[in-house]
């Protein structure tokens, strides 16, 4: 009996946080944040030398055949960073889906180009977890119609797209009929934007039960949201305990003020098992199929809350300096803000928690 | 208990309506140019209403409740109550309180008048919640005070003429009392602004360096080390202006818009009854707010005291209001990460940027944990932070 | 324009308060609370000769025809003194359904002896507000039956039932075919319970609109318990900053540790404008109809999570002493308690706030 | 990762679950006597599971696993897992820990087997938070401590045979270099119990004053001075056990058949949209306790460490506790406020007691506040209060 994490787990954390802290940390941010390409190829580039973009991808197809745990590792550590990098379609989502409900020509032709990053893959399923402005897509012959907002991972080469029957299609990011608008957000380290489709020829997985698999797509996603949230928030409180020991006021660093200490002492009270729940329900995934769907639901919920209580506290925790620029903080706060909205926000994850304990009305 | 408004102002409502309406086209945004439109208010008494005639202001009686008239009618109208910003709100009332006679007669009627725009150098990146720790210096050289150091936190710096600032003056007093209110011209030799870029990612502050700063000696107010007196009395003024419980409202009307408008799911989110115990909450407290200024307005006006009921207001007005803002961006879920130039925005993106601006203002004009200490300490009678022992 | 009490109000503000430390405050309601005696008939006699009883009835029934604003400070002295006392279906509730609905000989009958004290009134009309164990009152033939629970002062001589149909009833305490039963609940200082009516004889209040007279004396029935919870929860926070003053722990008064200033802030931050509240909604009951029942909504439930909020955060100020019965803390613990949940909890009084902006589905 | 448990684990498991079934009739409540069980449970390696033989226990090897699934089984079997309370969980791991050998053979024994019962006395009225500032007095006449002073919050005084106590017994010492750590009989001559009253309604404590009472001298557990120490090892096994997260699930079970059995104006509260969020949103941080536990059952098997993780339980669970109490109210309504002998009570009462219960929890062992100095100066390495500058 071990809940922990392995050496290996150990060794790609540091292993990632020597990277992503390596290619530039906070500045290599704010330039992409500042510029106007919307990927970063070189950091791309670096993930999948890792093996963090084959991650779960079986060895067959040239991934590192890891667990859903070991990517939710990976996330965190890319929250802990703002990193501008894709991940949560295109290394999880993405090969997910492939590797449920794709053939075994699908699998081979795709699963190795996810694997090395040569090709990233976008999931446009929003409407699934709750359509918003009317938008959906439909089906009809093999052809998509509609509109899909808010895709994660949406800068890519592919997208896999779920139709209101929660079927799921491949669809070129090239493809004749399909029209892309970008979006701008508050989180510039992750574009989004919106496809529409009028009538693009569509290559649709053929698993028995697609269904199931965009529910482990969903589950997946939102364990990846809740980690990307434990590693910014952890990060936000770090910043804070360091910046209230070195800030002097009234002759004392503010961190000997009671009120300080209590901010962040309620901070770390309420995040520290959120780093638990985030483990177990990274482990469910694989392993606890009755409770995988229900774990991620509390998970994405839970990690909301407490990752905007900590993204605001540990915000007033560095008075002035953290509404600035200068420090930076606010690409954490607004990774923080992005995770709660994306596939589902809490209140609507929460009533899907209610309905699979057979809660609801 | 007396909700109505006497004749006498009921008169007084029915001219600022009948002024409005009258010269509408004469309003900034309606054809007409801000500056005259300034003079127009200033002659007709609806802007520097109580300002003596000899300083450029109306001449009036202080009548809080005519203020409140005027205010409530520009607002319903929507139209501009006139010029303000720190020149306007703090530094004339800090002149006509301690200037001197030249002081006023130079600089009350320019500034009313929005022809010399001033910034407030007071916060400095050391001091911060703790004000009085300022260190940027100020060293008198025959007629002139030389000054060196930094402000931060300097709102319009870019715009304005001319700075009011604390400089520390006499460096061997105790800590309170050596500091100085000096007044000069932004395009004094010496100057130079930097723009802070914000969360919100607008440059609504700035940073200002001094270096050999020449300010002719006479261009204080008040006494050398009297400056901290001089800025105390106004900032209380600056706090409650944060968190107007009336902008407030219409800021919740717009929510409520907003909830009947959007949909989920093809849901309106008004229909969703978690979503609506939520907006409910949030009315409620709004409404306490609401009816919390109405007592300071009627204690205002019949000379009455409610101190804690003043000194509430900054901290729970701008924390319900990051929460009215942060709920209206759950209620739009992913729509609500839009921000800036983008398709599909809500409101101008005005909920975002609000729910970031408000956690500005939780933290500025005296921080959260300041406002506490401050209701604990005055408004509870409750001990002071103790003095510590040397380290 | 005023927003504020008259010098009359603080005089009967003052006079109730100077009677009810005067009769024993905190020990009249110990010795009320251990004793099997359900009526405190000293404590009643009192209040009747303060005018309280009769503080809203007409001066020509024998009351002293003042406003409801006037009858929610007294409400506010009583819960501050946590007071063992009928008060918010006697001396509000009940006159108002009388003066509203009955007709010239009821109000001639009741409406002088309610008044003098020389009769109580409960008021059972629970179920229009929420009804639980499927409890309700029928009227049929001019006599009621069925369940009502949690009347309201319900050690009465006389009560005021409500039907299902929203009709209004006098009903004799010692009615042929009525049962009661009493309960006990945590507030030992306002005993409730229970009527079983079996074919009782009922006398209708025949008012056109009985509908608008139980709207009014709902309306009326939340403000005076939303201000006894503002009376009770002020005298919650004057209690915790005292002992914070007194209390020596770590060498110094714990009042000066900024944890405990900041609790007390947070408190009297919350408090402050509940006042406000509580007096604009008192004021709309009788001179803002169209605001009346929206305001009663909001000072009930604002003051209940505030009460809440107040009684938690004064308790743990006290440590282990608030916990115990020494200081008796507790009482006012459990009649903020007690408040939230009668006439409609928050959550219920929101959804009924809701509705009656149109905002409901 | 791995959750499952090996086959000697599986094993274990196997026979804990055979001897339950198998003397299920010898068990309290179904049919069997308490203290004859507490004896059985021992014999068996249930109870007083590593306590040496010689001391009366069953003298087995220290293994966490072990002992989570012995609590587990007799949990899921609902019979006592034996006798409980401070003898046997604070006082006993102390005297192995630091008694003489003598002391170890006198009290453990009849301890474990439930002939000697204990209580605890250390808070006083003037040192609860700064336990440290006891002043319960014991001064060294002849061959015996002649004791003077008060303790509060001593639960089970009145049934209690002997007490383990604080006394502070060198004056002159500094405040923590005072204390001494005294055990003797509650029979002594100059005892007063006093029942306390709380909140709940019941006596769960008590107060004790103690007139010259006369203890022999060797009754001291360690050296004078050092009773601190003795105490503070044991004081941290109490904080966790107050917030067990296994225990909180069951009752979050039993609210959710409440919510299910439960009707407002006919309907089941649990399709009340706005109570099941409030439900979810309570489930969701009991679940991230859970985990956390998990994490904590695990870094103690597997020797690693989690310190924070260790430190948040108490905080955390208690409040957690106490809102979820509260929240069952909300859900009852009226019905919520019933307590004590009354008709249509629910759940025994059991939601307003332990609504109140673990608001005294959330206070004693360890104030919210405290917990939080602990969470920040030792789990952030945040500087402790400094020292003041005397009056």
């Amino acid at each position: 009996m071990e809940f922990g994490l392995s050496e290996e787990q150990v060794m790609l954390q540091d292993a990632l946080a020597r990277f992503l802290s390596g290619t530039g940390g906070l500045e290599r941010t704010r330039a992409f944040a500042a510029g106007k390409d919307r990927r970063a190829p070189e950091v791309l580039q670096g993930l999948a030398e890792l093996g963090v973009t084959g991650l779960i991808i079986p060895e067959v197809h040239g991934g590192v055949g890891l667990s859903l745990l070991d990517a939710a590792l990976a996330a965190e550590q890319l929250g802990r960073f703002v990193a501008p990098a894709p991940f949560a379609a295109t290394a999880v989502m993405a090969p997910l889906a492939l590797i449920k409900a794709g053939d075994a020509g699908q699998q081979a032709t795709w699963l190795p180009r996810l694997a090395s990053g040569a090709v990233v893959a976008g999931v446009a399923l929003s409407e699934i977890t709750g359509a918003r402005d009317g938008a959906g897509v439909e089906a009809r012959d093999g052809r998509l119609y509609g509109r899909a907002q808010f895709v994660v991972d949406y800068e890519s080469d592919l997208y896999i797209v779920a139709d209101r029957a929660r079927g799921l299609y491949l669809v070129a990011a090239d493809a004749p009929g399909l029209t892309r608008t970008d979006f701008r957000t508050i989180d510039a380290t992750r574009p989004t934007g919106e496809l529409v489709l009028d009538g693009v020829a569509a290559e649709p997985l053929k698993a028995d039960d697609s269904a199931a698999a965009l529910r482990a797509m969903i589950d997946a996603g939102r364990v990846m949201l809740a980690a990307d949230t434990l590693g910014a928030a952890q990060e936000m409180l770090d910043h804070a305990v360091a910046y209230a020991k070195g800030r002097v006021q009234f002759g004392r660093p503010i961190a000997s003020f009671q009120a300080v200490k209590h901010m962040c002492a309620e901070m770390a009270a309420a995040l520290e098992p959120c780093r638990s729940l985030v483990w177990y329900a990274g482990h469910a995934l694989d392993h606890l199929p009755e409770e995988a769907s229900l774990m991620a639901c509390h998970a994405k919920a839970h990690l909301s809350e407490v990752g905007t209580f900590v993204a605001r506290t540990a915000t007033e925790v560095h008075g002035g300096m953290g509404f600035t620029d200068l420090v930076g903080l606010h690409y954490w706060f607004k990774r923080i803000g992005f995770n709660r909205q994306v596939l589902g926000g809490p209140q609507a994850v929460r009533a899907e928690a209610a309905a699979l304990q057979g809660l609801a009305a | 208990m007396d909700l109505s408004y006497s004749p006498e102002y009921e008169a007084f409502r029915a001219e600022v309506r009948g002024f409005l309406e009258a010269n509408r086209s004469r309003a900034p945004g309606h054809g007409g140019n801000g500056l005259t439109w300034q003079k127009l208010l200033i002659e007709s008494g609806y802007a520097a209403r109580t300002i003596p005639r000899e300083y450029g202001g109306f001449g009036g009686e202080p009548d809080i409740l005519k203020s409140r008239i005027i205010a409530e009618e520009f607002a319903r109208a929507q139209l501009s109550p006139g010029l303000g910003g720190q020149g306007i709100s703090m530094l004339v009332p800090t002149l006509l309180e301690v200037g001197s006679e030249d002081q006023k007669r130079q600089f009350i009627g320019p500034t009313l008048r929005g022809e010399m725009l001033w910034c407030q150098g007071y916060s400095e990146p050391n001091a911060g919640s703790d004000l009085a720790a300022l260190a940027t210096k100020g060293v008198l050289e025959g007629d002139h005070w030389v000054i060196n150091g930094q402000k931060i936190w300097t709102s319009t710096a870019h715009l304005a003429d001319w700075i009011f600032c604390l400089v520390r003056t006499e460096p061997d007093a105790p800590k309170h009392e050596g500091i100085s209110f000096l007044l000069f011209d932004m395009k004094t030799p010496g100057i130079e602004i930097r723009p802070l870029v914000d969360m919100t990612g607008a440059a609504n502050f700035n940073e200002v360096f001094f270096t050999d700063v020449r300010v002719p000696a006479h261009q204080i107010v008040g006494r050398r080390g009297e400056g901290w007196k001089v800025a105390n009395a106004i900032l209380r003024h600056e706090r409650g202006s944060l968190a107007d419980p009336n902008v407030m409202q219409s800021r919740l009307n717009a929510l409520i818009d907003l909830m009947k408008a959007e949909t989920l799911d093809g849901n309106r989110v008004i229909d969703n009854p978690v979503y609506r115990d939520r907006l409910m909450t949030i009315q409620g407290r709004v409404q306490a707010l609401r009816c919390n200024d109405l007592r300071l307005l009627s204690a205002a006006v019949n000379r009455q005291s409610a101190p804690l009921a003043g000194m509430v207001v900054k901290l729970q007005g701008t924390e319900l209001r990051h929460e009215l803002e942060g709920f209206a961006i759950d209620v739009l879920g992913e729509l609500g990460l839009l921000y800036g130039d983008t398709p599909r925005l809500r409101g101008g993106g005005s909920w975002q940027r609000d729910y970031m601006y408000f956690l500005g203002l939780i933290i500025g004009g005296g921080t959260s944990q300041i406002q506490k200490n401050i209701i604990a300490e005055r408004g509870l009678d409750m001990p002071r932070e103790p003095k510590l022992a040397k380290a």
